[in-house]
Parts: C-alpha cells; structure tokens; sequence
C-alpha cells in the first residue's frame, strides 16, 4: 500500500467516525425524544453543542492531568478508529488486530480516570471506581464473545473476520453462525455503552454525573466527542464481528445504526442498576450465553 | 541319657520367665527402688539364660583335675563372661542405689511420676523458660506468625 | 489398663523369646570357641582353672573393663554421695555379740577371701569372689560399729594400685614385644600354688580390686543416710 | 607399632585408676595427667592414620589368634571413630576444679577409654563390657552435676540402660549358643549358615533396642531431653556428639557383618523414621536451647539411623558423613549452648552483644540444614541420592520424612536465629557459666572453623570417607584380616 | 588461564560483594557498589553474543565432588536473565545511593547490610543462573534462597517475621527440588543435562509425575504459584526500599528459570502433556496452566485490597508471574515468547513501580494508600514514572507490558483455551482497577495539609527511574529487541520460536507492530490535543475550588476518597474472599505444633521401660509370626 493513500486513511477513518458518531449521538436523542414523547433535538444539534463547549469562556482547569486526561480520552478513540475498518478502508488493522483494539479502547477510560483523579472530588472519584467497575463487568463477557469470532475465523486480524463473513454471505454471518454470542455480545455493549439501567457511574442523582461533575466547556466537549467516537467504535466493531461488516458504505452505515438502535432504544425504559446487580447480571447471563456459543465454536 | 525336654523347657522358661518378671515389674510399679530390684531380677535372668548357653549333658566343670585325657568339661566362655556380668550388674545396682538415696534427699520421693514432674519442673525453672503443660494455652512461639484478624483487615488483605 | 497392657506385654515377650529359644540346642553346645580353649588353655596359660584362664587370659581385657566399671561406680557413688557422713549416733550400736563377732570373723574372712583369691588358678574361685568376701571382711565391723569409718583415703589407694597393676602388667607384657595382657608364662609344674605365670598376680590385683570397690561403694551407701 | 594402639585403651584406663591417687600428691601433676594421655593418644592414632598403608589390621589381646581370644579390629572407620573420640575427649576435658576434680576426671578418662573401645573392638561380649563402661562412666558423669534433677535424669537413663543391657546379654546369649563363638569376624564367617534365621533375626533385634538406648534409637531414646537439659554441656556435647555415634557404628558393623535379613534393615529404618518424626517435630515447639538441641538430636540419629538400614557401600558412606557432620555441628551448639544457656527467650536481641556467637550459630544452622556449600549439603545429598534409588517404598516415606523435618529444622532454627538478630536486646543475657563462657565461646569457633575447613576441603575428604565406607563394607576383608587361617575345630 | 566472558562476570560479581563487604560502611559505598554492577552489565553486554545465538560459555571452574561433577556456564537462557538481574541491581542499587541512603541511615537502617545482601543476592544469582547441571543448580538455588533471606529480614519486626516465613516456605521447596533431584540422579545415573535428556524418554509416568511434582511445587515456591503464595507480598513488601525494587523485579523469577530449565528444557513440554491425571479430563500441563490461571487471579483481585503500596504492588508481583508460567505452559511459538518477553517487561514495570513508591515513602514517609493523596503537583516526574508503570502492569499500549500479554492472549486463542483466556483477562481487568486505586490514592485526589511542602525525588533517585520508565516504553514501541533475546531463549529451551519484527509478531493468524499502534495513538492524543487547545484557554485554579455535595473543599478537611475504594464490586465479591489459604496455612501450621505437643508430651510424659517394653515385643512378634 502506499504510504500517501494509508495516511490518507489514517485522516479519513477518524473523521468519518467524528461524523457518523454525531449522527449516532442525534439518532440517540431522537429516540429518547420519541420514546419521551419529545420532539428531539435537529439534526445539527450535536454539532452545536461541540462548538458551544469549546466555546465557553469559563474553563477550569484543575491542572496539567487534567488536560492530558482528556486528550488521552479523545486521542485513545481516534486511534482506535484506524484499527477498525470501514468499507475500502482498512487503515492499520492488519498490525493490530481485535485485540488490540479491545485494549485501545481501554486507553480513554484511562486517560478520563487520570482527569477526573485530579480533580480532587471525591464524587468523581466515586464515578471512576464505578465506571472502572463496569468496565470489569461487561468486559467479561465481549472477551469471552471475541474470543469466540476470533476462534471461530481463527485469526485476530478484522479484516480476515469480516472478509470471511462476506464471502459466505448472510449465512456465514457471526449472527447467524453463532446466535449466543451475538446476543452476548449485545448485552456486553449495551452495558459498554454506558446508557441506561447501566448508567451506574454517571448516576446523576447519586454522585452528581460522576466523572463528567468537574468538566466544564471544552472538557466537557470533549469528553462529547469522544461519546461520539465511543458510540461509533462499539456498534462498528460488533457489525464487524457479527454483521459482516460492510461490502458498501450504505449497509454498513444501515447495520451500524440498527445495532445502536437497540440498546439505545432499549435504555430509556428502565430505571438503574446499583453496582453490584450490574456485576451480577453482567457476569450471570451474557458470560453463560457466551461460553455456551463459545462450547458449539470450539 | 537321653536329653529330658522338660528339663530343656523349665530352664528356659525360668531364665525368660525372670526376665518378663523383671520387664513387668519395671512397667508396673512406680516405686524406683522396685524398679532397681526388677533390673535386677531381669538381669538374674538374661545371665542364667547365658550360663545355659554353655551347658552340656554329662560334664564336668571346666578344671583340670588330671593329666592326660580330659572328661568332657563345660564350656568355660560363658562362666567366665556371667561372672564379668553379674559384677557389671553389681556395679550399676550400686551407682543406681546410691542416686536413689540422693533423690530421696532432695524430693523426698522415688515415685517415678511425681519425680519426673519435679524434675521437668527443675529443668524449666533452670532454663528460665515457662513449663508447658497447659493445653489450652499452649506456650511458645510459631515460626510462621500467626496473622491476626485485626492484622489482616488492617492490610486490607485476605486470600 | 496400663498394669493390664504391661503385664500381657511382658508375658509376650517372654513367650515369644521362649519359643524361639526352645528351638535352641539343649545341652550340646558347640563350643566353637570353648572347646579350643580346653584344648590349649593349659600349654597357653597353665592355670588349671579353665575358667581363670578364660578370664584372665583369653578375656582378660572384659576382665580390665569390669574393673573399670566397678571402679566407675564406686567413683560416681563417690561423686554422688560426696564426703559428707554424718550418721555417726543416728544408729543404735550393735550388742556385744555382734561388735566382737564381727572382730573374730575379719581375720577369717580375711584368709578365706585371700585363699581363695590365690587359688583362683587352680581352683573354683577367684579374685572376684576373693574380693567380695574381703569386701565383707571390712563390711562387717563396719556394721556392728555404726560409727567405725573405713579409711577412704586407704581404699582409693588400694583401688588405685590395683587397678593400675592390672594394667601394668598388660603394658609390661607389651613392652617386652609381646601382646597386651599376654600371660607371661613360667614353666612350672601345673597345678601348684606358684604356677600359672603373671596369672595369680592379676587375679591378686582383680581380688584387691574388687574388695576395695565394694567396700568403698557399700561405705558410701551405709554412711550417707541422711544430709543437708 | 600398631600394638601401641592398645595404649589408647590401656593408657587412659591405667590413669584413671592413679589420677585420684596422684591428684592427692600433686595437683598441679594430675591435672595434666588427663590431658596427656588423651593427646598421646591422638597423636598415637594420627600417626597411624597418616603412616599406616591404608590395609584394616587386627591386634590380638594377650597374643591369643583372634577367634579364641579377643582382638581389636583396626580399619579406617574404626580408627576414625577412635581417633574423633580421643580427640573429642581432649576438648571437652572437664578442666573445672573442685573437690570432684579427680573422680570426674577419672570418669572421662573411663568414658574415652571405653568409647574407644567400643570403637575398635571385634569382639561381642568385648563390646558389651565397653558399652556397659561407656554408660556406668556417663551416669556418674551426669548425677556429677548434682542438681535434683540431673539425679532423676539420671536414675531414668539409668533404668532405661539397665533393660537395654539385659537384652543385649540376652541377645548376646542366643548368638553364643547357636554359633558357640563371639568373635564377630567368626561370626560373620558362620552367619550366613547359622545366623539367617529367625534366631538371629531376634537376638539382633534384642541388641538393636538394648544398643539402640544409647544410640538414641526412636522409642528408647526418652532419657535424650532430660540428660541433655542437665547434664554439663560439655559432657551433653561429648554424648550427643560422639557416644551416640559409637553406639551406632556397633549397630552398623553388626548389620554389616553378621545380620544381612531385609527385616533387620526394616526395624532400623521404620524405628529411624519414627525417630526423625518426633525429634524434629518435638524440638519445633522446644523453648530452651538445651532441650531443643536434644530433640534435634534425636531426630538427626533418627536421619542417621534411615541411612543405617540402607544396604550398600553409598549407605555407609552417607552414615559416616552424617555422623561426622553431625558430631561436629552438635558440639558446636551445645558449646554455644553453654555459652549461652537456658530459655530461646533470652537470646533475643544477642547478636548485637556477642556477634562472634550469633555468627557461628547461623553457621551451624545453616550448615545442620543442608546450605548447599557447606558439608552437611553433602551427607544430606549422598543420603538422599542413595535413599531415592531403592525400590522398597518404606525407603521413599523415609525420603519424604527426611524432607520434611529438614524443613521444619530450618523453621525452629532459624527461628532462634531471628530471634539473635532482632535489634533490641530485652534484657541482658545471662552467662550461664560464668568460668567457662569465654572457653566454650572458644571451642565452640574451633568447631566453626573445622566446619569450613571441611568446606573448603569437602571434595578429598568425600574421596577419602568413601574409601573408608568401602573398607568398612568389605566383610570378606575383615574376615581374613581377623581370621588369618581358618578354624580347625569348625563344625 | 584465559578467563572466559563468564568467568569475568562472576569475578566481578564476586568482587562487587567483596567491596561491599569491605567498604560498605564508607561514604562512598554505594556509588562504588554501582559501578561495579554497571562493570557486570558491560561484561554481560560482552557477552552480547549469547542473546541472539545458541552459543554456550563456559566457566574456567569446574569441581569434581564426591563423585559429582560441578561445572557453570552461559546460554541464552542464563543470559537473558542475567541481564535483567545484573540491570535491576545495577538500578536499584544507583537508586539506594545518595540521599536514600543518608535517610536509611538515620532511621537506623544497616547500609553495610544493605549493600553486603545486595550484592550477595546477585551474586548467589549469576551463580544459579549460570549451573550446568542438576547439582550446581541447587546449589545455586539454595544459596538464592538464603541471601534473599538476609535481604528480606535485615530490616527487623515485621520484615524479619515475613522473611521467617518466606525461610520456611522456601525450605519446603529446595526439599522437594532435592527430593526431585535425588529421583534424577537415580533415574538417570548423573546430574549432567545431557544425561537427564536421555533418560527422561525411559522414564515411567510415575516417575515423571513425582518429578513434575516435586519440581514443580518446589521451583513454585519461589515463584509464589498458589497455594505457597502467601510468603512473597510481605516478604517483598517489607525489604527496604530498593531492595523491594530489586526483589520484586526478579527474585521470584528465578523460580521461573528453574522452571524453565529443568521442567521445559529437560523434561520437555509433551512428556509433561502426556501426563493424564486419571479420571479427569486434564493432564500435567493443564494443571499447570490452571495454576497459573489462579495465580493470576486470586492474587491480583488480593492485591485489590491492599491498603499499603507496597503490598499492593507486591501482590502483583505474584499474579504477573502468572502469566510467565501461563505463556511458557501454553508453549507455542507466541505463549513461549509471551512469557518469557513478561520477564523482561515484568522486571522494568516493577522495578519502576516500587521505586516511585519508595520515593514517595522517602519524601511523605508513608506507603499507607489511605494516607497519601494528590501529589502529582509535588511529585510530578514520580507521577510520570507511576504512570507508565501502572500502565506496563495492567498491560495497556503503549507500554510493555501490552506486548508481552498479547501474546499470551493470541496464543491462548491459538490453542483454543477460552477458559484460560477469560482468566487471564480477568486478571487484566483486575489490575487494571487496583492500579487506578494506586496511582489515584498517591499522586491524584486531594493533596494533604502536610505533604504541601513535599519536594519531587532526589536525582539521585529520579534518574534510575526515568531510565526505567524510558526502557518500558523503548520496549513498548520496539518489542523487537527483548524478544530476539527471547528468540534465542526459546531456541535453547526447546520451544518453537516466534517469528518477530522490530515492531512486534508477524502471523498468519493475526499480527501486532507496536510502532504502528503508538504510531497512531500518539497521533490521536496529538488530533486531541488540537481539538481540546483549539478551544479558549483554560483558568488554573486550586485544586479544592470545587465543589462536593454542594459544599466548597478546604484543605483541612480530608475529602479524599480512597477507602474502600470498589466499593460496589466489593459490595459482590466481598464475601469471596475467605482467606482459604491462610486458613490453610495456618492449619497446616496447627497440625506441626499439635503433633509437636504430641510429640513432646510423648518424651515428657514418657514411660520408658512400657515403650521399650512395646516395641520389642512388636519387633520379636514379627520375627516370630
């Protein structure tokens, strides 16, 4: 490949998913509305509200950790995004593979950790315990479900996942061929996503939006952008392990948005869960239904 | 004459019959000069037992009376090695009689159990250490510390 | 329950020794050793007592450590009962017929336990039996007179060259190129008092030897009744 | 030349019986006396060693040829042992004056003496007479430190000894009356027809627990803690150093020449397991110096007596290496013992004050469990080696066994060691005998010094022990060395 | 006599510890001691060779004892662990100089000790690292075993009682080592490699079973493998400052070595495969690799509880060894790479961590997680040096930790073991909430009334440090050096050897180029930098102008939440936590005292004459029946 056409990619994956995560963030709002009997924000609210944040003028800054914090939350998505390939793009995903991935992700949860540890509020500290708890529960299950599609193709690298998945058809689909660990893995991104009943570290009327309770203006955009690239990341990645990605930028974009419809509608029917009933029944349902599919790969 | 084997059974069983007395008197009683007097009677024992070990039907004792042809004579080892025993035995009867005397001086008692707890009290007392005995606070220092519960949630840690 | 488990233990033992002893020749010995002996005891150490010659000769070193642990005994008595006698009035003195009985029986005692000694060699005897009854020969006043003392001082010095003789006679044998505890052999005519070689001498140390000890062990017991 | 050998026996015999006599002219004279004839006859056994061809010889007592009378059996093991003995002897010289001076004296000579006989002699009933020697010497040596309890330590022992030596006649007696001879080379000559049976079997077995007393052998070893605990730590260090062994090696040349059975090795090893497990585990929970070093030493005759019952030549090599480490080790802490004396509680803190002691107790410890450079690493490993290699698995519990206590050893000594080197001292330690507390401190480094001696020299020395085993283990040789021609009256 | 690399390296080491001995007490000890390790590392870097080739060196020593032959000598296998050692010496030893050695001193520390322990350690460790056959090994090992003692207890109190019961459990495990090695010896004749080579193909499954086991439990001590874990996190925690560093960074690993050696070399892998525990479904190999599993785990969600730094990150220690024995058990060309690179990683990360953590005891005089807080406005570099500890720990890009992990992953999944693989995640995710809580209760949060005077570490210590964080990132972004070493490591044990790039793994099956994966991290962090500065400038205001509750923070109250830190996710698995291990250590130390009251009332209450008595009525009666 050459290297003008990959950093080409390297620019254009990322941006892509700044701009599709938008679109989630919209489409997200939109249900709730409709859920809520709302009208819904317009379509370039999202934006807005970016360019408002950075915008602000009071912006406090609780130190240097603090700043890195959020760049590091930002900058982990952004290279994550050039590890998972989009349709005629494959960006560096055949020097990472899935688990790297899995891993890059994890580098944001760091750096907002990092953030909100110096602030120095005791209820943000609560948050990040909490968040890294979640973090504990749902990532049980998705590794147990990667390490199913990754057993099953018998690599790691997406790419090879996904090629193999179309060649096949619908029925070569992760899906199709292997129905419980898609449905784990559903669950496990639901509660990845952070939304409701799985919302325990943001809890707003507990410990007044967690981690999110010292970010103002452009900390606060930019923990914005990177819910933009989150949500882009967990639904391209579960289209690609169990969707057969996208042959055309139309169904990719078709199954993406679908796959973030159900959690998203799904959220804002229930109430929350305290910690521990997140772990229990993170570590009950999806961990079974994921190492039964795992039983039928093997 | 024909060997009578009831004469072969009764020395036998005197010589062994007097070691298992003594034996027994040894386990039994808690008296120590007892004690001594059942040594003594196992050893009366054990040394019949080799006297017999050198007898021979239709001997004489082992003195040479007569030049020339010899009777037949016992065998003289075994004499010769009873008489080194029974004053081995003399000399140790003795030393054990008079460490009797001198226990019953300091603790006015030759009963093996209250003896040896007086002893074992001595030893202690001497070393400076406190005796062991109670069961249900056992003494003494385990080398791989016992870690407390308060030591425990202190740390925070249990596994 | 004890009483019980010891009793049935010691009977055990006994019936299980007896019945491997049973199994035993009776009566006809080998004699491996002790018929050798008889042979040659006479050429080799002219004492006609065979027994003597056993003890002095063939097993004379059993002989030196028998001393040695009576001379041990009488030592460690020594060391336990220490010098402290003080029963001197703490007994009733024996009658006039014990006190003078005793008197008259030590000069017998004295020769019977000295011929016997003598004739070690030649007859039933020797220095052991020679020396318990002249142990008993200085026993005996002793008993009759509570108060009377054996003079330690003597005894220790009787003990002592006695032993020491036995010995040196075993190192004189060596000196003159021969074995330890060689009998050094005089031609004599068996039989006789003078015969037999050094053999009546070691059994004179022996007798010495052994009256000494045991007196001074059975003065130790009578005379430490009672310290502190 | 070897007849002078006599004189290592006959010498400190004759000067026991004139040393009090002597002590009562002279004192100044007498007290030199001792000394003397134990260093002759160092210097006497030395010579051997060095100028000796290496063959094993025989002296006959009284110039009687061997089966008839009583000879003494001189091969590198037996020298050895006597050698160690009398120079043992040397250093534990009771040097304490007092009116007891002479008597105690005498009673070591005697206890030297008879040791080395027991060391060298090849006679049965020869060996019992010494052994009886041995054991009235030590009473008298014990009850000489006349407390109350080193009294009833003593009258136990005593008891305890005296059922040990009836069986032994006893067993004495059966052997004589099956074979009609005493001779332990005519014995091992005749064994093999006469001695393979149950008879045999028994009469061993019945010497095995009479011997086994002194020995320390697991069930009739009872008297161990208490004679230890009060008895003077030198004469404690000569016990648990040499006569222990002595009473072993007779139990070993009587396994090796005479008593072949598979039983006979079983005993020992299951009686050897037995022992390892109490001395080892009763010494964990021991809380004065004296009486954990006596379990301790127990449970080491126990490792010892496990290398006993093995059957071949690396089976007695790893008894001597055993032995002769452990000898060297336990004298060393019952001299650290003495220098320090009573309660474990005591010592904390004490390394600060006298780091020589503290030093080499961490020396001897290290060296007891086996670290790897030192010589004890080497028994352990010889012992080990020769012990996983049987095919009987009564030899792996033993391995096993042997593991563990050496584990739990390391626990209860490095315990005490902590304790040494904890930084505060509680309370000043006393000295528990004030005239000889800088002497035992003194000896005690000679024993560390040969240690490393040993260690540095560990590779000849191996070879050189390994030629003795071998010796020893030839029982074809000491036949003919005993027995130059064949018995004439042999049935 | 031309002395070979190898034998210069000992002479050196030898030599290092002599001037300790020697000059230890001097002022200028400790930079002397640091030399010469540095004069060792240059040595080692001489011998350069053996880290990319199968090449051996010998040493000039060799000892003929008691019919055993003694010799040392180098492959890559000793090299690649030598260099760790000798570097983390080096390192630690550098960091000890200077103001942390003034400090030790004054609070009545002995640095002659110190430094003498120090250099014993590696030297007693070059020595084991460098045996060349079964005997040497032991001996090395056992010489290990005790100069880690005298590290661990020279600090007294808690530390010497810790270092008690490391003594015994390591005692435990040389016996078995030496039980195994008994068995050896008879099976094969010699304690020569080669010869066990032969031998181990005739030997029984019985036979190979008790080695397996004996080896194994007894090498596994060292390592802390459950269930004799529970030695190591105080052991380790307790030792003075560096000493921890130095300790934590590679002490337990030579317990891997043995492992390494003696079970993979020497057994070989599919003898241990073939081992079939009867009635189940598992063999050998399998065991092991669940034991690995545990160790990852239990020990990791312990470490989650720890209050005291140290403890914490000395639990770690015991779960990352985990992973080593997780790799080299899986034994593909990726696991075997795994676990060995973790080593290296391993002793960088920790090494890292505990000399932060020692630079904040030196500066706040605590390691206590509930007394710290928020001092990465005074300890800024510390802070950096944590951070990317913590990251090579819990095994995050861009550090090496990542690498090293990755591996093992891929080939768990290679191997088709999910179990294994969620375990060994698990314990991933494990540490990665225990690091937070680490870096979170020290460096972030609210700072303390009396640490706002607090200066950042000494030079002294801080250069050491920066190297080590620079090397766990070096390592991190060019994997490719470490794992040539481990190449030739794998090609010496016997393990298939993984194909590397500078980067990273190439496979069929999925490959990994670190450069490219920092490559475009750092480029996102530099596309959120840009996003997050194109914004107005932020106002830098005081770390308490915030608001909790509703309520303003000031410095004096303590706001700082750090107790009890998961608390939702204890509130689940608090209760899992049953303390099975000490339960059964210390049951098993109640079972050695009962049957030692038994014993000793077996000798105190003794009736001699019945026992006598017994046993030879025992004895006779089985002659007789």
């Amino acid at each position: 490949m050459a290297p003008m056409e990959l950093i080409l990619e390297l620019t254009l994956m990322p941006l892509i998913a700044f701009l599709v995560g938008m679109m989630m963030v919209l489409m997200m709002r939109r249900i709730a509305a409709k859920i809520q009997r709302r009208v819904g924000p317009p379509l370039l609210q999202p934006l807005y509200d970016i360019v408002k944040l950075h915008s602000k003028r009071t912006q406090i800054s609780h130190g240097l950790i603090h700043d890195i914090g959020i760049i590091m939350a930002m900058g982990g998505y952004i290279a994550a995004e050039t590890l998972l390939p989009v349709p005629g793009m494959n960006g560096i995903a055949e020097k990472g593979g899935i688990i790297t991935l899995l891993y890059l992700m994890m580098i944001p949860s760091l750096g907002l950790a990092l953030g909100v540890g110096q602030c120095a509020n005791p209820n943000g500290s609560i948050g990040i315990a909490r968040a890294l708890t979640a973090m504990l529960a749902y990532d049980i299950p998705l590794v147990i479900v990667i390490f199913g599609v990754a057993y099953a193709a018998g690599t790691t690298n997406l790419v090879d996942i996904i090629a193999q998945q179309q060649a096949g058809g619908f029925a070569a689909w992760g899906a199709v061929e292997m129905p419980l660990l898609a449905i784990a893995g559903l669950i496990a991104m639901h509660a990845s996503l952070g939304k409701q009943p799985f919302e325990i570290y943001i809890a707003p009327a507990e410990i007044a939006t967690g981690p999110m309770v010292e970010m103002s203006g452009k900390y606060l955009g930019g923990l914005f952008v990177m819910q933009c690239f989150q949500l882009y990341t967990t639904s391209v990645l579960y289209v690609s392990l169990f969707l057969g990605g996208g042959t055309t930028w139309f169904d990719f974009l078709l199954k993406s948005f679908l796959v973030l419809a159900i959690p998203v509608s799904i959220a804002y029917l229930f109430p929350r869960y305290r910690t521990e009933d997140l772990l229990r029944l993170m570590w009950k349902w999806p961990v079974m239904l994921g190492l039964i599919g795992v039983a039928f790969v093997l | 004459m024909i060997p009578d084997l009831t004469l072969e059974l009764i020395l036998y069983s005197t010589a062994l019959g007097l070691v298992s007395i003594g034996l027994a008197g040894l386990v039994l009683s808690r008296h120590s000069f007892r004690r001594v007097l059942a040594l003594v009677i196992a050893e009366a024992g054990a040394n019949l037992m080799l006297v017999l070990a050198g007898y021979r039907w239709d001997a004489v004792a082992p003195i040479v009376t007569t030049l020339g042809k010899q009777p037949q004579m016992v065998d003289p080892v075994p004499q010769a090695m009873v008489l080194t025993a029974i004053v081995i035995g003399v000399g140790i009867q003795a030393l054990a009689v008079s460490i009797l005397i001198r226990i019953h001086q300091r603790y006015h008692t030759l009963d093996r159990n209250e003896m040896a707890e007086l002893m074992d009290a001595e030893i202690a007392a001497t070393a400076g250490t406190a005796r062991d005995v109670s069961q249900e606070s056992p003494l003494g220092e385990r080398p791989i510390p016992p870690i407390t519960g308060s030591a425990v949630q202190a740390r925070g840690g249990r596994s | 329950m004890r009483n019980l488990t010891g009793l049935l233990f010691a009977g055990g033992l006994g019936f299980m020794l007896l019945s491997i002893a049973i199994n035993l020749d009776f009566g006809t010995p080998t004699m491996l050793i002790g018929g050798a002996i008889q042979s040659k005891a006479l050429q080799e150490t002219g004492a006609t007592n065979i027994v003597t010659s056993v003890v002095l000769g063939y097993r004379g070193i059993d002989t030196l450590g028998e001393l040695s642990i009576l001379f041990a005994a009488a030592a460690s008595a020594g060391l336990i009962l220490g010098r402290r006698h003080t029963t001197a009035g703490t007994q009733t003195a024996g009658g006039f017929v014990l006190r003078h009985g005793g008197s008259m029986l030590f000069p017998l005692l004295m020769t019977i336990g000295f011929y016997i000694i003598f004739h070690g060699h030649l007859s039933p005897g020797g220095g052991f039996q020679g020396g318990v009854i002249l142990a008993a020969a200085f026993f005996l006043p002793l008993l009759a007179r509570p108060g009377a003392q054996l003079h330690h001082g003597t005894l220790s010095l009787i003990e002592g060259f006695a032993g020491a003789s036995f010995v040196l006679i075993g190192l004189i044998a060596l000196q003159q190129g021969k074995a330890f505890l060689q009998p050094m052999l005089i031609q004599d005519t068996l039989g006789v008092l003078l015969s037999a070689g050094t053999l009546p001498l070691l059994y004179l140390a022996v007798g010495l030897k052994v009256g000494a000890e045991l007196a001074s062990l059975l003065s130790h017991l009578a005379q430490t009744e009672s310290d502190v | 030349m070897n007849e002078h050998l006599m004189l290592t026996i006959a010498l400190p015999l004759l000067g026991a019986f004139l040393l009090p006599i002597i002590m009562r002219s002279s004192l100044a004279m007498g007290v030199w006396i001792g000394p003397a004839i134990l260093g002759y006859g160092c210097w006497i056994l030395g010579n051997l060693w060095l100028h000796g061809n290496g063959q094993p010889f025989s002296i006959a007592i009284g110039g009687f040829a061997p089966p008839i009378g009583i000879n003494l059996y001189v091969d590198a093991m037996a020298l050895l042992f006597a050698f160690a003995t009398q120079l043992l002897g040397l250093i534990f010289w009771p040097f304490r004056l007092d009116q007891d001076t002479p008597k105690r004296q005498a009673l070591m000579l005697l206890l030297v003496a008879s040791s080395t006989g027991l060391a060298l002699s090849g006679d049965l009933f020869n060996l019992y007479v010494f052994y009886e020697l041995v054991a009235v010497s030590t009473f008298g040596l014990i009850a000489a430190s006349s407390s109350g309890a080193a009294y009833v330590a003593t009258i136990r022992y005593l008891i305890l000894s005296g059922i040990g030596s009836v069986l032994t006649l006893f067993g004495i007696a059966l052997i004589y009356a099956q074979t009609g001879t005493l001779n332990l080379a005519h014995l091992a000559q005749l064994a093999p027809d006469q001695l393979n049976n149950d008879l045999g079997l028994a009469a061993f077995l019945a010497i095995l627990i009479g011997i086994g007393v002194k020995a320390e052998l697991f069930p009739v070893n009872t008297w161990v803690p208490e004679v230890y605990a009060t008895a003077a730590s030198r004469l404690s260090a000569f016990l648990a150093g040499l006569v222990s062994k002595l009473a072993m090696l007779v139990i070993l040349r009587l396994l090796l020449l005479i008593f072949h059975q598979p039983e006979a090795t079983q005993v020992i090893l299951i009686l050897g397991i037995l022992g390892v497990i109490s001395g080892e585990f009763a010494a964990w929970r021991a809380k004065d110096m004296r009486r954990m070093l006596a379990f301790s030493s127990i449970g080491q005759l126990g490792v010892i007596f496990i290398a006993v019952a093995l059957p071949d030549e690396r089976g007695v090599l790893a008894v001597l290496a055993l032995s002769l480490h452990h000898m060297l080790i336990k004298s060393g802490l019952f001299m650290l013992a003495d220098h320090w004396g009573g309660s474990l509680d005591r010592l904390r803190g004490l390394a600060a004050t006298s780091p020589l002691a503290g030093g080499l107790f961490v020396l001897f410890a290290l060296s007891l469990v086996g670290m790897p450079p030192l010589p004890g690493f080497w028994a352990k490993f010889t012992l080990i080696t020769e012990l996983a290699g049987q095919t009987d698995p009564l030899y792996m519990i033993g391995l096993l066994v042997f593991l563990l206590a050496t584990v739990i050893e390391a626990s209860y000594l490095f315990r005490v060691a902590a304790k040494m080197y904890q930084t505060k001292p509680t309370e000043n330690v006393r000295i528990n005998a004030p005239d000889s507390g800088g002497l035992s401190l003194t000896t005690a480094s000679l024993f560390g010094a040969g240690l490393i001696a040993v260690t540095v020299m560990v590779s000849p020395l191996g070879e050189a022990l390994q030629a003795v085993a071998a010796q020893a283990q030839d029982v074809d040789l000491y036949i003919q060395t005993v027995l130059q021609q064949p018995l004439g009256e042999r049935q | 006599m031309i002395l070979t690399p190898l034998d210069e390296l000992l002479l050196f080491s030898g030599a290092t510890l002599l001037v300790a001995l020697i000059l230890g007490r001097g002022l200028a000890a400790g930079w002397m001691v640091t030399i010469l390790y540095g004069g060792q590392l240059l040595t080692l870097i001489k011998m350069a060779a053996l880290g990319y080739s199968d090449t051996i060196i010998h040493a000039s020593i060799n000892f003929e004892i008691m019919g055993q032959s003694l010799s040392w000598r180098f492959d890559a296998l000793s090299w690649f662990f030598a260099l760790i050692t000798v570097a983390s010496a080096l390192l630690s030893s550098w960091f000890s100089c200077g103001e942390w050695e003034r400090s030790f001193k004054q609070h009545g520390g002995n640095i002659w000790l110190y430094h003498s322990a120090m250099a014993l350690n590696v030297f007693t460790m070059l020595i084991l690292l460098a045996s060349g056959d079964l005997l040497s090994l032991f001996i090395g090992w056992e010489l290990v075993s005790w100069a880690g003692f005298l590290l661990m207890a020279m600090a007294g109190g808690v530390a010497t009682r810790a270092a008690m019961r490391y003594i015994t459990y390591a005692m435990a495990g040389g016996m078995a080592v030496f039980g195994g090695i008994a068995l050896v010896y008879v099976a094969a004749g010699s304690l020569q490699y080669e010869a066990i080579l032969t031998a181990v193909d005739q030997m029984s499954t019985t036979q190979l079973w008790m080695l397996v086991v004996m080896f194994g439990s007894g090498f596994g001590i060292k390592m802390g493998l459950l269930p004799f874990h529970l030695w190591q996190a105080p052991a380790y925690a307790e030792t003075p400052g560096p000493g921890s560093a130095f300790l934590g960074a590679i002490s337990s690993r030579m317990g891997l070595f043995a492992i390494l050696l003696v079970l993979v070399k020497l057994f070989g892998i599919v003898n241990i495969d073939s081992l079939k525990i009867p009635f189940t479904l598992i063999d050998a190999r399998d065991l092991l690799a669940w034991i690995a599993v545990f160790t990852i785990i239990l020990p990791t969600f312990t470490a989650m509880k720890q209050n005291d730094a140290r403890h914490l990150l000395a639990w770690h220690g015991i779960g990352q060894g985990g992973y080593m024995l997780l790799g080299v058990v899986v034994a593909d060309a990726m696991g075997g790479a795994g676990g060995l690179l973790h080593v290296f990683n391993h002793a960088t990360y920790q090494a890292a961590l505990f000399m932060a953590v020692t630079a904040v005891i030196h500066r706040t005089g605590t390691s206590d997680l509930n007394k710290l807080g928020g001092l990465v406005v005074r300890m800024p570099l510390s802070f950096v040096v944590l951070l990317v500890g913590i990251i090579g720990l819990a095994g995050l890009p861009p550090m090496n930790g990542f690498v090293s992990k990755w591996l093992v992953y891929r080939s768990l999944l290679n191997e088709g073991m999910p179990l294994l693989f969620l375990a060994a995640v698990i314990g991933t995710l494990g540490t990665i909430l225990s690091v937070y809580k680490l870096i979170h209760n020290i460096f972030l949060g609210q700072l303390r009334i009396e640490h706002e005077q607090v200066k950042e570490a000494p030079w002294s210590m801080m250069v050491p440090m920066l190297i080590l964080a620079a090397i766990i990132f070096i390592t991190g972004l060019f994997p490719g050096i470490p794992l040539a070493w481990v190449a030739s490591v794998q090609e010496v044990i016997g393990l298939p050897v993984t194909d590397y790039t500078l980067g990273g793994v190439e496979s069929v099956s999925g490959s990994l180029d670190m450069i490219w994966v920092i490559g475009v991290l750092f480029a996102g962090f530099g596309i959120g930098a840009v996003i997050f500065y194109s914004a107005g400038r932020s106002k830098r205001v005081h770390q308490l102008d915030n608001y909790a509750g509703g309520h303003f923070l000031s410095a004096d109250v303590r706001y700082q939440y750090s107790d009890n830190f998961y608390a939702g996710l204890m509130h689940l698995i608090g209760g899992w936590y049953r303390g099975s291990f000490l339960w059964l250590e210390k049951s098993v130390t109640s079972l050695v005292d009962f049957i030692s009251l038994v014993m000793q009332g077996l000798y105190r209450r003794a009736n001699a004459e019945f026992y006598l008595l017994s046993t030879a009525l025992f004895v006779i009666a089985w002659v007789v029946i």
